[in-house]
């Protein structure tokens, strides 16, 4: 219900900014309104869960993209009630092309299938795919004990075994406490993780199946899990959960979806898979800096060089 | 607290050889931006365009490495991959790079108020950022990092249009180009994130393994593909992503404009070739997709190379001309998009990859010359337009001559290269199989015909009209240079065969 | 190990009401610290020019002026000029003052006083934070008039630029602890003033040092304060406002002072804890634990003000930069300190990951700035002591006596 | 009623593609040179929208989280490029009105 207001409140203030930019003719307004529909994206951004992207949005776009923009439009404007009026037909016909590609796409966008993983599935669902004949299965006995002790199974779309099915891919559905869902529904899916007899898993319950695993099938060692179960001893702790546990178990992995919104494997993405662009883009914005910089420095005469002090 | 205790494998040195062109030609722009440090301005701007060809060359060696090896290397988690397409494209790229580099050295150094050169240090960076993103994009595997590479590729040219900034017509250029490319990157960026939707990854191979297990594109995919379509597009100058070209092309100085019509081009239709070959590729898994999928590519090869032929012949600034004469040759190189791998080849070994390359090879050279004579005509006559030809064959023989050459290659006539890269495209459209491409080739020699008309409009202004103009001096230095791109242009086509053989 | 903080909620009610609640005690937090600091900028500003300040308002030291100010602030007229774009002139005080307000929601005061429990607060923080800057922007810009335009032109390319070395500053401590909770930090910090993380190594000590130049440039206080400059600009960005418009960019601007200070603190100062690690024994005694909480707090909000009065005295000792000289300071020497001490910190971590010589280190630099912070704090005594006795300007007096000579020749 | 009250993937689906309308009117309709550059903005959002909800509902992974702040950053990347050409622009013609630029053509 909550979210449900929230999720109302961001739209409609993004799609009156949305509009606002689409009908204002005064080019600061236009930018004022894009501000509205930039901070109402980053509060999506925290109902989707993804905190970090949020707090990167409200920085670099409306913190930084932004004012660049109201600068550009300051320093681009003599008049500074400058309008730019366009031609009647072109609203028109704007307008209705415009329309027809929402109802096309909106259309289209409902009609589609989604992709839809990992979920979690029961293990006789799991046992129908045949997926225990797929060459990465024999990887995975260790892991497919531990689930089966439990009945879940992480599984794609398709019932493949999703990434590496690992702690960490435990600890992500845990997190979203999937639960059985068919294939396709595009609901909420964040429900708790059942245990065999169907109740809630409590982390003690995934304290103890992490116990039970053998040492090189999960992510942390012997000494580790002993400390966290420790940590967590403490006197006025409350009921464990899956999130507690996984925090204190400090694995990496384990650690990305109990910090609640995935920055750890933001940043373990870019230290990792995303090494190569993250890199790149620090190229980019060398290239960037230095083609702006040199495009919006005043113009030099021909014969006296740039700057004396190179 | 067991926080920073997080391990984080390195990428292993095999990926790190693989980019290796790519880290040299990085290392050359940070070089090129700390020289003016260590040297007065008067030797700075040679040496830059020095640094940069030899970096750049040590790139395509470093490239040229890894396609005499050969086999296909995945690289960075599946981001990129080092196949014999991508290190082939990216010789082609790097070496590219080089002769711009000494291109520059010969025409546009000598130009005392040229920006590029008040400012080397800074256009050469912004050059070589550019080619980065451009080996980045024909090895791309990952959407992210097609987005990544276009965006590394477009960013720097966008500033380098405009570099001529005392110069309106550089601003307007400036201003066209940036304007489209950042409609095109958006609508992009949107069906990226679409296909990501529906496929779950971002990865090119696995996308192509769910077309292919599925069979089928959903309509919500293939508005995904469009968008990814409108950028690359935009990057290859297909029809109707051309509008920037022409404008550009003018707009900006020849050294650009050269860069542009083949750095930018091949390194686009490359990419679009991986992409396409991933959708269309499972020609045994969904048939009919595939001939879907040559069709959807060949009529907007059609489009391309018929709009850019026609709209050539109206134009009377030869860099213009040579703007809409390259958007018609990107239209014959999606031909070559057109031909997909029909018997589970690979990438590497399929005709259309093959015809794509080679073409791309011989476009570089003939494309190479024409400009530079351009920009040599231009030094001396301060004119772009074919007015400033008539009779240079008597007042520069040493240029039209060699002109005259390109031109008759850039049409795709007999005794040139140009003639070769036609023929084996044609005859690749025409042997292919389980669809029929033939009228691919109908519509290629009719275009062919079409554009012999403005490039011999050229030739005759060179030969048969006179004026009273003086002679144009040619340093020996620019007359070898023009002579050394003429060599390769002609003598191509004595090693067509082998020249088949290599890719 | 230290186990997760647990955050709980400061009273057992259900979550939207005891949101409105939070939100109610913060808003009343921020208004009062936001008038208290505006008379004690008064207060402090005369005693600095041997002044007395408000002394007439209410009882004591005229505590109350602040109120009658607002009251004053309130009744007026608001005016808007004839030329001004309306409805961007009327929400732009908005857009500063809200989000420096919301950016309080993040801020922890100790461990049981953490309403929003993300672990991200620190780029939450300076992303909410990085709005402000919009509404100072538009209301130069709104007002149609030069000087506003002027101080709204050099907000923005002061901000933004300043907002690089800051945001640098600020990842040295996030690198050093491991976290971007600004709980988390403060709780590594726990355990006496060696453990403080200015005093951790050298980097972080020059860290802490452009950390609070940058945010005072950031929070255009003097002596960056050339967005409001008065004697060049009139009053820069908000020259056209008046009444509770005009209040509400000054209620910004002190909200923000606090917050600076308070970021100060946590990332830098110790967070809640005293220099004794008394506190953080507390925390650890069952018992004791919401006096801890309580304490922590009282500390927080000390070393807070002490920042704060940091910022005033600074403000009403330094002259003005010009804004060339304000760009050099930030690209020139901020940028690169900055960056030196990122690549610093992380070298530190990975060379010393503990030990002997680290904790001598430690010691080292605790001694210098507990030195420095007590030789001020001397002078500071010294000051308010001898101050009505006059001894202070006839102690000067050779020195003076002696600069005048030279000047006359 | 139940589609309305319980948030799922669609309605951030629908909501990106009309600001991706919106997006791309604002940029066929705007003459100024920056009014289209935000009309970008909205576009690139609308991708970001789009990219974030995939990722929470759709793959639970954070590669989509990623890219939506790779896009971030191109996007400041992008800005900052076109404004310095809009500025060299106004420069030469004290316009920022892309129409004005109608030297080249043919």
């Amino acid at each position: 219900m909550l979210e449900a207001i929230l999720f109302y409140g961001f739209a409609a203030m993004a799609l009156a900014g949305a509009f606002g930019v689409l009908l204002s003719r005064n080019i600061v307004r236009t930018a004022v309104w894009l501000l509205a529909t930039l901070g109402a994206a980053a509060g999506l951004y925290f109902l989707l869960g993804a905190m970090f992207v949020g707090a990167i949005q409200l920085i670099v776009y409306a913190g930084g993209t932004l004012v660049l923009i109201i600068f550009g439009v300051m320093l681009t404007s003599k008049n500074p009630h400058m309008r730019f009026a366009p031609r009647r037909a072109e609203v028109a016909v704007a307008a209705v092309v415009c329309l027809a590609l929402v109802g096309l796409l909106v259309w289209v966008l409902l009609h589609s299938t989604w992709y839809v993983g990992p979920i979690v599935q029961t293990r006789a669902q799991w046992a129908q795919t045949g997926v225990n004949e797929h060459p990465w299965a024999h990887d995975l006995q260790a892991v497919t004990q531990f689930l089966d002790a439990n009945h879940v199974a992480i599984v794609d779309a398709k019932g493949v075994p999703c990434g590496p099915v690992t702690l960490a891919g435990l600890a992500r559905a845990a997190w979203y406490e999937l639960t059985v869902m068919p294939q396709g529904d595009q609901g909420d899916r964040r429900q708790p993780l059942h245990d065999a007899d169907g109740k809630p898993m409590s982390g003690d319950q995934l304290l103890a199946e992490l116990h039970a695993l053998p040492p090189q099938d999960r992510a942390i060692d012997d000494a580790a899990l002993e400390s966290a179960i420790a940590a967590l001893e403490s006197p006025d702790a409350p009921a464990r959960t899956v999130q507690q546990v996984a925090y204190a178990c400090g694995d990496a992995d384990l650690l990305t979806d109990a910090d609640g919104d995935g920055t750890r494997n933001i940043g373990l993405g870019f230290l990792g898979v995303y090494l190569l662009p993250f890199e790149v883009i620090s190229v980019l914005l060398l290239a960037v800096l230095i083609g702006a910089a040199y495009l919006a420095r005043p113009r030099v005469p021909a014969s006296g060089g740039t700057g004396g002090g190179r | 607290m067991k926080l920073l205790a997080l391990n984080v494998p390195l990428p292993p040195a095999a990926d790190m050889a693989a980019f290796a062109p790519e880290l040299i030609v990085t290392a050359t722009a940070v070089a090129v931006l700390l020289l003016p440090f260590f040297l007065t301005r008067s030797r700075r701007d040679r040496l830059t365009a020095a640094v940069t060809a030899l970096g750049a060359a040590a790139a395509a060696v470093a490239a040229g490495a890894f396609f005499v090896r050969g086999g296909s290397h995945p690289a960075f988690s599946g981001l990129l991959v080092a196949d014999r397409l991508s290190s082939f494209l990216r010789v082609l790229i790097f070496g590219f790079l080089a002769l711009i580099a000494v291109m520059w050295l010969i025409t546009a150094s000598r130009r005392r108020n040229d920006a590029t050169v008040i400012d080397a240090p800074e256009f050469f960076t912004l050059l070589i950022a550019a080619t980065v993103g451009m080996g980045m994009m024909v090895s791309s595997v990952n959407l992210l990092m097609v987005v990544v590479g276009i965006e590394l590729a477009s960013l720097p040219s966008y500033a380098m249009a405009g570099f001529q900034k005392q110069q309106r017509l550089g601003a307007e250029a400036a201003m066209k180009y940036v304007v489209f490319g950042a409609v095109t990157a958006a609508v992009m960026l949107y069906g990226v994130s679409l296909l990501y939707g529906v496929y779950g990854t971002l990865s090119v191979d696995r996308i192509a393994a769910s077309v292919a297990s599925a069979g089928t594109i959903p309509p919500v995919a293939v508005i995904g593909m469009l968008g990814l379509l409108a950028g690359v597009g935009f990057k290859i100058s297909a029809v109707p992503f051309h509008f920037w070209c022409p404008d550009v092309f003018e707009g900006a100085s020849v050294e650009v404009a050269t860069f542009l019509s083949v750095a930018s081009k091949a390194a686009g239709l490359a990419l679009l070739l991986r992409l396409v070959y991933a959708v269309g590729g499972f020609a045994g898994a969904a048939p009919h997709y595939a001939g879907s999928i040559a069709l959807a590519v060949g009529i907007l090869a059609t489009l391309t190379a018929t709009l850019g032929n026609l709209a050539a012949l109206a134009q009377d600034n030869l860099k213009r001309m040579l703007a809409y004469s390259s958007i018609a040759h990107a239209g014959y190189v999606l031909m070559a998009v057109a031909i997909l791998p029909t018997d589970g080849q690979g990438i590497s070994g399929s005709p259309g990859a093959q015809a794509l390359v080679l073409y791309l090879l011989v476009y570089l050279f003939m494309n190479l010359g024409a400009f530079s004579v351009v920009a040599l005509v231009y030094n001396r006559t301060g004119s772009e337009r074919i007015e400033a030809f008539a009779g240079l064959g008597r007042r520069a023989p040493l240029l039209a001559i060699p002109m005259a050459l390109f031109l008759v290659s850039l049409v795709g006539l007999p005794p040139m290269a140009g003639f070769a890269a036609k023929f084996q495209l044609f005859y690749a459209l025409f042997v292919y199989q389980p669809i029929s491409l033939r009228w691919l080739v109908v519509v290629g020699l009719v275009n062919t015909l079409i554009s012999l008309f403005y490039y011999m409009r050229v030739v005759r202004a060179m030969f048969l009209q006179t004026t009273d103009d003086g002679p144009i001096e040619v340093s020996a230095l620019a007359a070898g240079w023009v002579i050394a791109m003429a060599v390769p242009v002609t003598g191509l086509l004595v090693v067509w065969q082998p020249l088949t053989k290599l890719f | 190990m230290v186990p997760a903080p647990d955050y709980i909620p400061l009273i057992n009610l259900p979550r939207p009401i005891e949101a409105v609640a939070v939100i109610a005690v913060y808003l009343g937090f921020v208004s009062v610290v936001a008038m208290f600091f505006i008379w004690w900028e008064r207060k402090v500003s005369a005693h600095m020019q041997s002044r007395l300040g408000p002394m007439r308002v209410g009882g004591w030291h005229g505590w109350s002026q602040s109120l009658a100010d607002g009251l004053k602030l309130l009744s007026k007229e608001d005016l808007i000029p004839d030329e001004a774009d309306r409805p961007l002139f009327r929400i732009a005080p908005y857009l500063a003052f809200v989000p420096a307000f919301a950016a309080f929601a993040v801020l922890p005061f100790s461990a049981k006083f953490a309403f929003v429990d993300v672990s991200i607060t620190v780029v939450l923080i300076f992303g909410i934070l990085a709005l402000e800057v919009l509404g100072v922007i538009l209301g130069g810009w709104a007002s149609n008039s030069k000087w506003s335009l002027y101080g709204a032109m050099r907000e923005a390319c002061q901000i933004v630029s300043y907002e690089i070395p800051l945001g640098l500053a600020v990842l040295t401590p996030v690198l050093t602890v491991g976290s971007l909770s600004l709980v988390d930090i403060s709780i590594d910090q726990g355990g006496g003033i060696h453990r403080w993380l200015a005093f951790r190594n050298p980097f972080l000590f020059v860290s802490f040092g452009v950390f609070f130049i940058a945010s005072l440039a950031a929070n255009k206080r003097a002596p960056f304060d050339l967005p409001e400059s008065e004697s060049e600009l009139v009053a820069g960005f908000h020259t056209e406002y008046s009444g509770m418009r005009f209040a509400m960019f000054f209620f910004a601007e002190y909200a923000a002072m606090f917050l600076i200070g308070g970021l100060a603190a946590l990332l830098y100062l110790g967070g809640w804890y005293d220099p004794f690690g008394i506190v953080l024994h507390m925390e650890h005694t069952p018992s004791l634990v919401w006096w801890a909480a309580l304490a922590g707090a009282g500390i927080f909000v000390v070393k807070a003000f002490t920042m704060v009065f940091v910022q005033m005295w600074l403000r009403w000792t330094l002259p003005r930069l010009r804004i060339d000289q304000v760009l050099y300071m930030c690209v020139k020497v901020l940028l690169p300190l900055a960056c030196v001490n990122l690549l610093g910190v992380a070298l530190w971590a990975w060379l010393f990951p503990g030990g002997a010589a680290q904790l001598a280190v430690q010691i080292v630099l605790t001694v210098i700035g507990a030195g420095g912070a007590g030789a001020f704090l001397a002078i500071l005594v010294w000051a308010m002591f001898f101050r009505g006795r006059g001894i202070t300007v006839s102690m000067l007096k050779p020195w003076t006596n002696l600069l005048h000579r030279t000047e006359s020749k | 009623m139940n589609h309305v009250l319980h948030i799922g993937l669609n309605h951030y689906l629908v909501l990106a593609a009309i600001l991706f309308a919106a997006g791309l009117c604002t940029m066929t309709l705007k003459r100024n040179a920056i009014g289209i550059l935000i009309g970008v903005e909205l576009v690139l959002n609308a991708a970001n929208v789009n990219l974030i909800a995939f990722s929470h509902y759709g793959t639970g992974l954070i590669d989509g989280q990623v890219t939506a702040i790779f896009v971030i950053v191109l996007a400041a990347a992008e800005a900052a490029v076109a404004l310095a050409i809009f500025l060299n622009f106004y420069n030469r013609l004290a316009t920022v009105d892309v129409d004005r630029g109608d030297r080249l053509r043919g």
